[in-house]
Formats: C-alpha cells, structure tokens, sequence
C-alpha cells in the first residue's frame, strides 16, 4: 500500500475532500430512505464506505477532465461536481434530475462538469473512458479520463479490451478498479483465478498500483501521479483501490454473505474516520470537524428538499431526446 | 388464474419463486441438467429465484464470474459434450452483451454442422418494464432474437406457464430462450406438489385466455393481463373479446389465431416494447398475408412507444399500453 | 444505374471503392471526424475499401486490436468529446460481439441522459449473402437493430446512395448504422470527381426506382436490384411494378410507399434474411394499419428462408429470392 | 523455448506425425488451388507453415478429448482425425461434406472424432472448449479440451472470460495461442499492449508456457505436459506457440505487408524440414522420408478425387437442420 504524505494534500484540501465525503454519505443516506420507504421505484446500489476512492481521484482532476462509472456512481458523479439537488431529483425522476428523470439512479450525468455517465451494464463505460481519452490525445487538450468499476468488472470482456486498447494507444486514462471484495454477493475468490488483480496492469503494458481506497489523501496521491504521467503522454494506470461496501449490494440485499466481524473491521477504518483523524493530527478541532459534518448534511438536506419540491415530467416528455432530428 | 381456495395436490406459489420450482423438479428429474450463472447458487439468485438449489444439487449450480459470454459459450460446449445447461442471464437486456454468442454461435450451431450438433441448452432471462429499472434494465429483449432461425422462445405469462415452459425448454434438444417478466414476480398461480409431468407446457402451443367474438387480442406477459382487464372493460361496451396468450413466440401458433379470426375478423396485437421490428410487428405482417380475406378491419399493432424505456415513474407508466389504451384500440377496430 | 459514357465532371467507380472516397471527402471538410477499424489504415481495410486514408490523414485514421467492443465504445467516448467517429465492424455479423454497446450505449446514450448528449457515431458494416462466406460472414444484420429506437439505419442499393448516404450517416448528429452489402462491391456508378455537397443523399428518403402502375415492389441492396430485374419480366406479361428503394430503414419514409399504394394498391416487400422480426414484416404491418383502405389484395413480404445463409452455392443461390421468384410473387398479387 | 526431448516421441510417433503434417500440406495446397481457380465461392485461409502446432497438440490427446479451432482450421480439423474426403467436400459446398455443405472452409467440423467446430468469430469458441472441459470435469470423463487461435484473438472480450473461467473452475483446458505474429494484416506490436502474450496466463493463475510451433516434438512435449496436469484436476494451460503463417491472411490476401527476409527465415523453419532433419538424426533414411510424403500426396489427391465426383446437395436441404423439433 502506498502511504500517504502530509505533501499530498493540504489541510484545506484535506478539509474540503471531507465536506465532499461527507456530502456523498448524507446524500446516500437519504437515498436509502427513501428507497426503504419505497418513495422512489426501481433499484439503488450504494457507495457508502468507498466515497475516498471517488473523492481522491476526482480531486486530482482539473476542468476538461472526464469520469465514467457505474450504477454504483452517486460517489463519483457528486465528487466530479453534478449539483446535490438535480442528482436527488434525477433519482426521484423528476423533470428537473440531470437526465429529466429518463435515466434514474443508475445513469446519473452531468456532461457540463464531465461526468460522461453511469452505466448499468457491468464493464460498458470502460471503452467510452478510451473513447474521450483518444479525444484528448488526437485534440491534444491534455485532458484526462478517469474510469471508476468494480472487481466483478475486471472479469467481463470490456475490461480486457478497453485495457488493452488504451495500453497500445498510450491513452491519457486512469482505470479505477475500486475493489471491495465481492461482486454482487460473490467474494472475489469465487470468481476471479488470480485475485491480485493489479498484476493485470502488467499484461497491458502499464503500470498496476495498489491503493489503500479509504485513505483519501492517498488515493490523491496515486491518481495525481497516474494523471501527471496520462498528461505527459506516458498512457494509462490502472489504480486497485481496496475499499469495502457498507450496504448489501442492492436496496434488496441485507449482505448476509459477509463473514462476521469483516463489516466492523471496515467500519473502524470508515474513510470518513481515517481523514477525520489525519485532520487532527494536523490540528483540526473536534469543533471545527463537526462543523464542517454538520455544514455538509444541512446543504444535502436543502437539497433534498428542493428536488422533492421539484415537479414530476409532463408524460409525453417521454418522446422527447430519442434522436436529435428524425 | 388461481383461485384463494387451494386445490388438493397443488400449492400455491408466485412467479418468482416456481423458478426454482421448475429448475429443481428438471434437476431432479435428469442427471445431465445442470445450471450455471452469475450469483445463481450460493447466494440464491440476484431475485431470489434460485434459492436453495446450490444447497440440494452441488457442483451441477455453479457461479460464475460477470462473464456472459463464457457463461453462454460455456453452456454450449457443455451441451455438446452430453450436458443439458440452464444458463441464467439476470436481465434480459444483458443478452447484448453475449449477442453473439447466442446468435451466431448457439442458434447456428446445429445448421452449420448439418445436423451433427445438438445445443439442449436453455438461456433464463428477466426481462420487461414497470418496476423503474430504468433504460438499460427494462428491456423486452425477446424481439432481438426474432431474425434469428435457430432459437425457440417462450414467454410465460402465468405461474402455470412458467413452470411448465421452463421444465419444457429444459426437455427441448434445441436452444431455447426463456423470458420472465419481473413485473409478473408477485403474481400467484399453482402448481402440483409434487413434481407431475402432466403441468408441462408444451412449446409452440397457444392458450385461448378468454373467449370472445368481436375482436382477437394477442397479448403475452403483463399485457396479456391488462389485455384481459381491457377484455372486461369492453364488457360493459357490450363488446366480445378473445384474448389469446401465444405463450411461444418461436415457433408461433398461427393456427389458433386463426381459427379465432375466423370468428372475430379483426386482430389486435399488444406488445411490448417498441412497435418496429417486434414479434407484434411479424404477426401482423403474417395475418395480413395469410389471413386477409379473414379481415374485416385493418389488423392493428398497439405496442410501446418508439423510444426507450424511461426511468420516471409517470413517463414509465405512460410509455406502457394499459387496459384502457388496450380497450379502446380493439373498440376502434370493433366500429371500423 | 450509370451509364457507360461518363457525364463530365464525373468519375466512374464501383460500390468498394466509394466508401473511401466518401470517407475521404468528410474527413477532408471535417476535421473532427476519425476513423478506425481492424485494419483499416495500414493494410487498406479487409476489402481494400479504405485505402489511402491513413496516407493521407494520419493520426486520424487508426488500426485497432481485434476488440469490436473497444472500437463502438471508443467511438461513443470520442463522440461525446467533440469527434464525430466512423468505426467500421468488417463484417456485420460481427455487431453480435458488440451489440451492447451499439444497443445499451450508443442507441440509448442521447435518451438516457436527457438531451445532454450527442453521439455523432457511424458504424459501417458489410452485409449480406450471396458471395459463399457463409452462415456468420452472410447475415443481413441490419434486421437485428429495429426494435432499437435511438439509431438510423442506411442500407445504401447503388454507388450514388452509398456515396451520398455515407457522407449523410458522418454529418448527422444521430448514431447511424451503414451498411455495404458485399455482394455489391463490383456494381460500378458514377460520383462526382471533385467533393460537392449536391451529391448528398438524404437520410430518411426514399427512391423511386422504376415507376409503375399495377404493383409496388420495395426491396433494399441486392434485393433492389432483382427487383428491377423482375420489373423487366413482369413488362412481358403486361404488368408494371414500380420499384421503390426506401435507401433508409430507419427513419422510414411511409410517404413514398404511400403514395405508390394509391396507384397501384397492392404492396410486394422482398427483404434480405429471414422472415421474422426484419423490416419487411414491419413494412408490412404498418402498411396493413396505416393504409388498409388502400389494398386491393394482401400485402405480401417476400423474404428469404427461416434458415441461417448456407454456404454451398446450390443453397445460398436457392436461399436467396431471385427475379423470377419476385415477378411470381408481385403476378400473384396482380392477380390476386 | 522449451527444447524437444528424445523421449519426448518415438521414431514411429513422429514419423507418424511427419506424415500428418503432409496430409495437411498437401489438403491446402489443393485447397489453394480450387480457391486461386475460383471452383469454390467465399474465402479460405490457410494454415501453411503452422501446422506442427495441431498435429503435436492432438498427438497428445486420446479419444474423447476435444478441439476448438478458428477459419484457419483445416489443420487442427484433420490433425483431430476428420476424414480428408469429407472436409474436402465441405469446402466443396458438396453434400458429403463434413457439414453438408452447410459450413464451408470456415466451419469444419466433425463430432464423432471430437473436433467440435471451427468459428468463423474471431474468439468465439473459447468459452465453448471451456463448457466442453467443465462437462468433462462434471462427469468425471477425464477428458481434456484444447483450443487453438491466434495472437490477435488473445485481444478480445470472449478470450479474456474464458481464461478466467477455466483458471478459477480449474478446468481440463489447453489454451493454444498460435502466435503468427499478424493479425489479418497488423502486426501483433501494433495491436498489442504487451505482446509476451505469455505472461497473461499469470493473471489467469494458470501456467503459460513458450513453445516453438514449428518443432513438433517440442508442442507434443509441452502438450503433453499440459494435458497430464490438467487431466490429473491441476487446471488449465496456456500454450503459446511461436509460428508463421505462410500465405497471406486469406485467398485476396498477397502479404505484401511482410517485412523482406521474413517469410525465408521461416520457411528456413518450416516445420516439415524441422521433422525432417530430427527424422535424419534418428536414422531415417531420404527415401523413407520421400515415400512418406509421397504416399501422403497420394493419400490427399486420392481423397480430393473422390470429393470432386461427389453431389452438391439439393436446394431443399437448406431447410434441414435448424431446429430438431419444430
Ligand atoms: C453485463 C452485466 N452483467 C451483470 C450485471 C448485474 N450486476 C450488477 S452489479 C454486479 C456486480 C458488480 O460487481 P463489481 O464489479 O465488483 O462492482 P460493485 O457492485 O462491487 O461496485 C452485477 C453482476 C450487469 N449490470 N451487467
Ligand atoms: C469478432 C471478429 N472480428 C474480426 C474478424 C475478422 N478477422 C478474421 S481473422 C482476423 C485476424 C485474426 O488474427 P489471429 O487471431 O492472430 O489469427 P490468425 O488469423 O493469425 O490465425 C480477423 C480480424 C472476425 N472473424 N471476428
Ligand atoms: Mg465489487
Ligand atoms: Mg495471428
């Protein structure tokens, strides 16, 4: 595991990377409320344990770069910049949602600040990260993309060929495998023939470097330098981001595969604690962290309520945004 | 449908879970079925589904890695070598991502050796809209295959139908796709306690739901329901509706519907999904060939609207043909 | 078609070698447009169709690993950064291996995001039977992507169309799928020798072919062109067909065959592939609903058989109609 | 490059497998022929040069394993013991042909000797050796799959999830990578990340071994090792074998894009000298060796004959066969 360095991240920008985690959990929190409470229809898949991971690498972004993630996206979409309010309304299908209510929870976008989606089919967004890598490249913008999935993911064909592709084309693309241990309910073990999925990197000609995912600064840390080498034209990272999920997979799932203690040892490394603690060390008060807490669920709740308040789409909306002209 | 009073020797049981009902009795049954598919066993399925069968038949349920093409070209090669594999596809919409090797390696297989290879494999999928799955989660996938010689498809509507097509489709010595619309999970049906030969549904054979004079509406899944409410509906209208269930898209039971034509003359078909390309679509264009003189209306497709499925629970509910909509299509047709 | 003396201004040139001409003249007005494929830059593509484009536009035009996944999603991720891609699937067949994401991720991407994106992607593709390549190399592929609401589909019959339409499909800021049929390659036609916009060919309009009175015919590629072939046969026994090639399934301009239908009211459909689930059924369904009142006799849909495309000669000839058999059909219906 | 042991095969072993070699040389060559003439429609593509890499990998199998193999199969085909009548007559289109005349040069197949199919999708049959070997395993037969396909498969989505599943399920697989060097036309570097394909069996846990393909004892040697451990429950293998590939990609296909001395080099290597230098050492005479080529010429001109007199099939076959029941 790389550790981190007090270099990484500054107080503020270590402050500021907990108001977002802390955004990310509250506005989950709700989200799962109201999926318990049956007031949003479908599924939900949630984050809660991995917000570092998103938080980290999105930090080491700058404008014109670009995301792609999963139905398990609220973490990455919220931390590469989508409003708090119209990611809500999107999950309450509402007209104002990012996507006008067409997509939901599993499709969370926001072009204007480059998250280019979540994709509900395991391994699709992989190649679409290339895609607006190879952009970068041929444009020569200096922009770089960032594709965040999962361990069950790196068994599925787009893995393996969006890997490839952008290890041959020296892509500006940082893979983002964010490995919590299971796929949906599958411990990695059981799917997967060599778990030490970093040594994949190898095999497509780029480097592999394994990342303790609920340390935020050091997730930073390794996405600033896999960025710096996509932005100089040295190709792509792939970056195994060790996390663990809270929930069960799904709003359905009460997770009663996990061996016991294994949640608990992983709550008592919660991201949220190990950067809570890291602040102190750099003399933040009890106070002020609280605050910034407290600071963070009040804005995630005003914007939960907004997009409540917001209205449902008029039903023929539903014809709209097939094709652009027709 | 089922009645609230339970008939002696069967039980009561909803779509969701005869799944495991069907795949045990075939397990059962015959030692050469075996099941492979993603979370399928030791978790018991991402809907429950396939609860309890890892624990009763070992190493013949087995998970797999997110890996759909492996899990259908495994479940070939393992056909060919003497197995009958069940290969489950959580969502129907998944199918893309394995598209080739159901179509141009399952389907095929049998024709581009001449007859040396026989594919027993059956392919489960939940497919449909109504639950808010959203765009990539909703689809009704079985008109992709429809283009496809090679394949059967069976679409159950009913816990009966279910049960009794999946234990077929196992039985079958060709591909066969399964759809189980999970909007359907909760609705009830029953089925013998004990495993009994005589609930199989035969592939390739229709059912007359209900019968009428006026109007025949073919309908499968949840339309097929909503097209049994539309049915009670015209009642009140004093119109007669046959709504028959093909239950088998591939091969179709043409002659049912015909010999219903030949008392109502108009056909209306509900499906879902969008209109084009559609099995609704094909049976429309077949009526009008081999039917026409049988028509006394122009023959009607009522299907989905031309876009994806949306997300939002009004534009979902409005994307979906409901009774009404139903009821007054095969009105229209009934005044024509 | 063209003739032989060459009308000035103009360049003779087959069905092949067109498609780097159009390529070339978009990505010569266009600087965002791109272009890969397996072996389409340095080797000239599988067919030599795209020779001289990696020459002459470098950077832009690029070889990929044989990753047809890698390549429509590269394409949907250089889209949505400004690029307007064309990726070409050598063979169309081999869209099986890449469907999800022309079907989840490209056709869905515009809906799915509310408006936000626009994914400016054309995919070509070779299509179609009748050069022995056999049941995986021969399908008629275009049929598997109608109930898939979000792309456009060209099916250009003639060097003029796969010229005008090509340079269409790379400025629409829809996903289009193109396809080139193969068994076209050696037709010859006539294009402009220097790049002029009036040869644009637009997307979503149809061709009258061969005007006539007694029967519409409509048919798509190689289709099109026995179609007019059966024309010819069909003068002797005193019937006129008109041919019509809609060029575009979808969009597909119903107005055409309309009109055809109010001269001649019986409607004669022959499509390449099977019969199930392709455009011609839903030609025929539509046409059965929209313009019943129109037909004097059944309309009827001529396909190929519900087979997969064989590879002997003897059954691939037999598999796919001929002129005799299209000049029996639209007979029948004359006499209908 | 593993090197060939003397009891690695006896003398009448590869005698044996010389004379297989030549039966596959020589099919092709008339194969050729018919193409170059144009008595057959479609497209061919040829095996010349590689064929050690099947005749040793079957030499090492018995009765009841299996084959795989892609279009460029005619020798894996025969090398499995398909009949060179009926694999003529396929490719004839006749109706004695192995498929009827269904397949074509594309799909030869023959079940009653377990060659299982050849795929015209580039990776396809893959996962299908790997159903073939799980029923093995299921059913306790012992038997063992091999799959063959070439460098540029091992890029695409249906390699990778075949691997996985054999490495984790531990299946009775032989990986056959015929590395050739191109692809169609692209050289492996320019499509390849890191192009020691080799190594990619570390990721799948499985061993991944180099072999020259065009030294026949050397591929029965690792093969048999292969087949031994993956007989005895140890799993799959990836064998990588070092080859070229003659001719062009396929029947349009002049190979311009070689670079000059390649194609010498190699043919300097061609497996038929390679047997036949290492036949000379064990004391078989010149005239031995000439009879045995010469009686394979025969054996396949013999066999040619007969395909030519045979029937192309009536037209109304093309409806059997699609489904059994209907
Ligand atoms: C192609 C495809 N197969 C299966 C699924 C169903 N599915 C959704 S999430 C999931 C598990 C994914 O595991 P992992 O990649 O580890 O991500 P995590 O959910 O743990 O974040 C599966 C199998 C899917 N959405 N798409
Ligand atoms: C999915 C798919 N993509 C592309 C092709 C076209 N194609 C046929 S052979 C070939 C090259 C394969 O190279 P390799 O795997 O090295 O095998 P080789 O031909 O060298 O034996 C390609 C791209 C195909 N048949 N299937
Ligand atoms: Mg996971
Ligand atoms: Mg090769």
């Amino acid at each position: 595991m790389t550790t981190a360095t007090t270099d990484a991240a500054t107080r503020e920008q270590l402050l500021d990377m907990q108001r977002r985690m802390h955004e990310i959990r509250f506005f989950e929190d709700i989200t799962k409320d109201w999926f318990s409470r049956s007031l949003v229809r479908g599924s939900t898949h949630l984050g809660q344990g991995q917000e570092a991971v998103s938080v980290g690498v999105t930090s080491a972004l700058r404008e014109g770069d670009t995301t792609t993630c999963t139905y398990r996206g609220h973490a990455t979409v919220l931390a590469q910049g989508a409003p708090l309010d119209r990611a809500f309304a999107e999950i309450l299908g509402k007209e104002q949602g990012l996507c006008g209510g067409k997509g939901g929870s599993m499709h969370l976008t926001d072009l204007s600040v480059g998250a280019l989606g979540s994709f509900a089919i395991v391994g699709a967004h992989l190649p679409v990260s290339t895609g607006a890598a190879w952009a970068a490249q041929l444009l020569g913008t200096g922009a770089v993309s960032a594709t965040f999935f999962g361990d069950g993911a790196a068994n599925i064909g787009t893995f393996h060929e969006a890997m490839n592709l952008a290890g041959v084309w020296k892509l500006p693309v940082l893979f983002v495998l964010e490995n919590n241990l299971y796929g949906e309910y599958s411990p990695i073990a059981t799917t997967t023939a060599n778990t030490d999925l970093r040594v994949r990197a190898d095999t497509y000609g780029m480097p592999g470097i394994r990342v303790d995912g609920n340390d935020v600064e050091a997730v930073l840390e390794v996405a600033r330098q896999a960025v710096e080498r996509a932005r100089a034209g040295g190709g792509p990272t792939l970056i195994e981001a060790m996390t663990y999920r809270q929930s069960g997979h799904s709003r359905s799932d009460p997770a009663a595969y996990r061996p016991p203690g294994e949640l608990d040892e992983w709550l008592a490394r919660d991201p949220l604690l190990v950067a809570a603690r890291r602040l102190g060390e750099l003399g933040v008060s009890e106070a002020e962290l609280d605050a910034v807490r407290d600071r963070a669920q009040e804005t995630v709740r005003a914007a939960a309520d907004r997009a409540l308040a917001w209205d449902e789409p008029a039903a023929d909306r539903r014809f709209d945004d097939v094709w652009e002209t027709r | 449908m089922s009645t609230d009073t339970l008939t002696p020797g069967l039980v009561r049981i909803n779509y969701r879970k005869v799944i495991a009902r069907a795949l045990a009795d075939e397990l059962a049954t015959d030692p050469t079925v075996v099941f492979l598919g993603e979370d399928v066993g030791v978790a018991g399925g991402a809907f429950k589904a396939t609860e309890g069968l890892k624990d009763r038949f070992g190493d013949r349920v087995r998970d797999t890695p997110i890996s759909e093409q492996a899990i259908v070209g495994t479940a070939v090669g393992a056909a060919l070598m003497g197995l009958r594999p069940v290969a489950e596809i959580m969502f129907a919409d998944f199918a893309g991502v394995c598209f080739d090797q159901i179509v141009n390696t399952l389907a095929k297989y049998r024709y581009t050796t001449g007859g040396q290879a026989k594919v027993p494999v059956t392919i489960r999928m939940s497919n449909g809209a109504g639950s808010g799955f959203g765009p990539q989660h909703s689809q009704a996938a079985e008109n992709w295959f429809l283009n496809v010689p090679g394949l059967k498809i069976v679409v159950p509507g009913t816990v009966e139908d279910l049960y009794g097509l999946l234990r077929s489709a196992i039985r079958d010595n060709d591909p066969v796709l399964v759809f189980e619309h999970k909007n359907l999970f909760a609705l009830k049906g029953e089925i013998p306690a004990e495993p009994d030969d005589s609930f199989i549904v035969p592939i390739g054979v229709a059912d007359v739901v209900r019968a009428g004079d006026d109007v025949t509406v073919v309908a499968t899944q949840q339309m097929r329901h909503r097209a049994v409410q539309a049915a009670d509906l015209l009642t009140a209208h004093g119109i007669s509706a046959e709504v028959i269930d093909p239950r088998t898209l591939v091969p179709f039971d043409m002659e049912t519907v015909r010999a219903s034509l030949a008392k109502t003359s108009r056909l209306l078909v509900v499906q879902e999904g969008p209109p084009d390309g559609g099995w609704g679509a094909t049976l429309v264009a077949r009526t009008a060939a081999e039917n026409f003189e049988l028509l006394d209306a122009p023959p009607r497709l009522l299907a989905c609207d031309p876009t994806p499925v949306p997300y939002s629970g009004p534009l979902e509910d409005a994307w979906l043909p409901d009774a009404q909509r139903i009821a007054d299509a095969a009105e229209r047709l009934v005044d024509y």
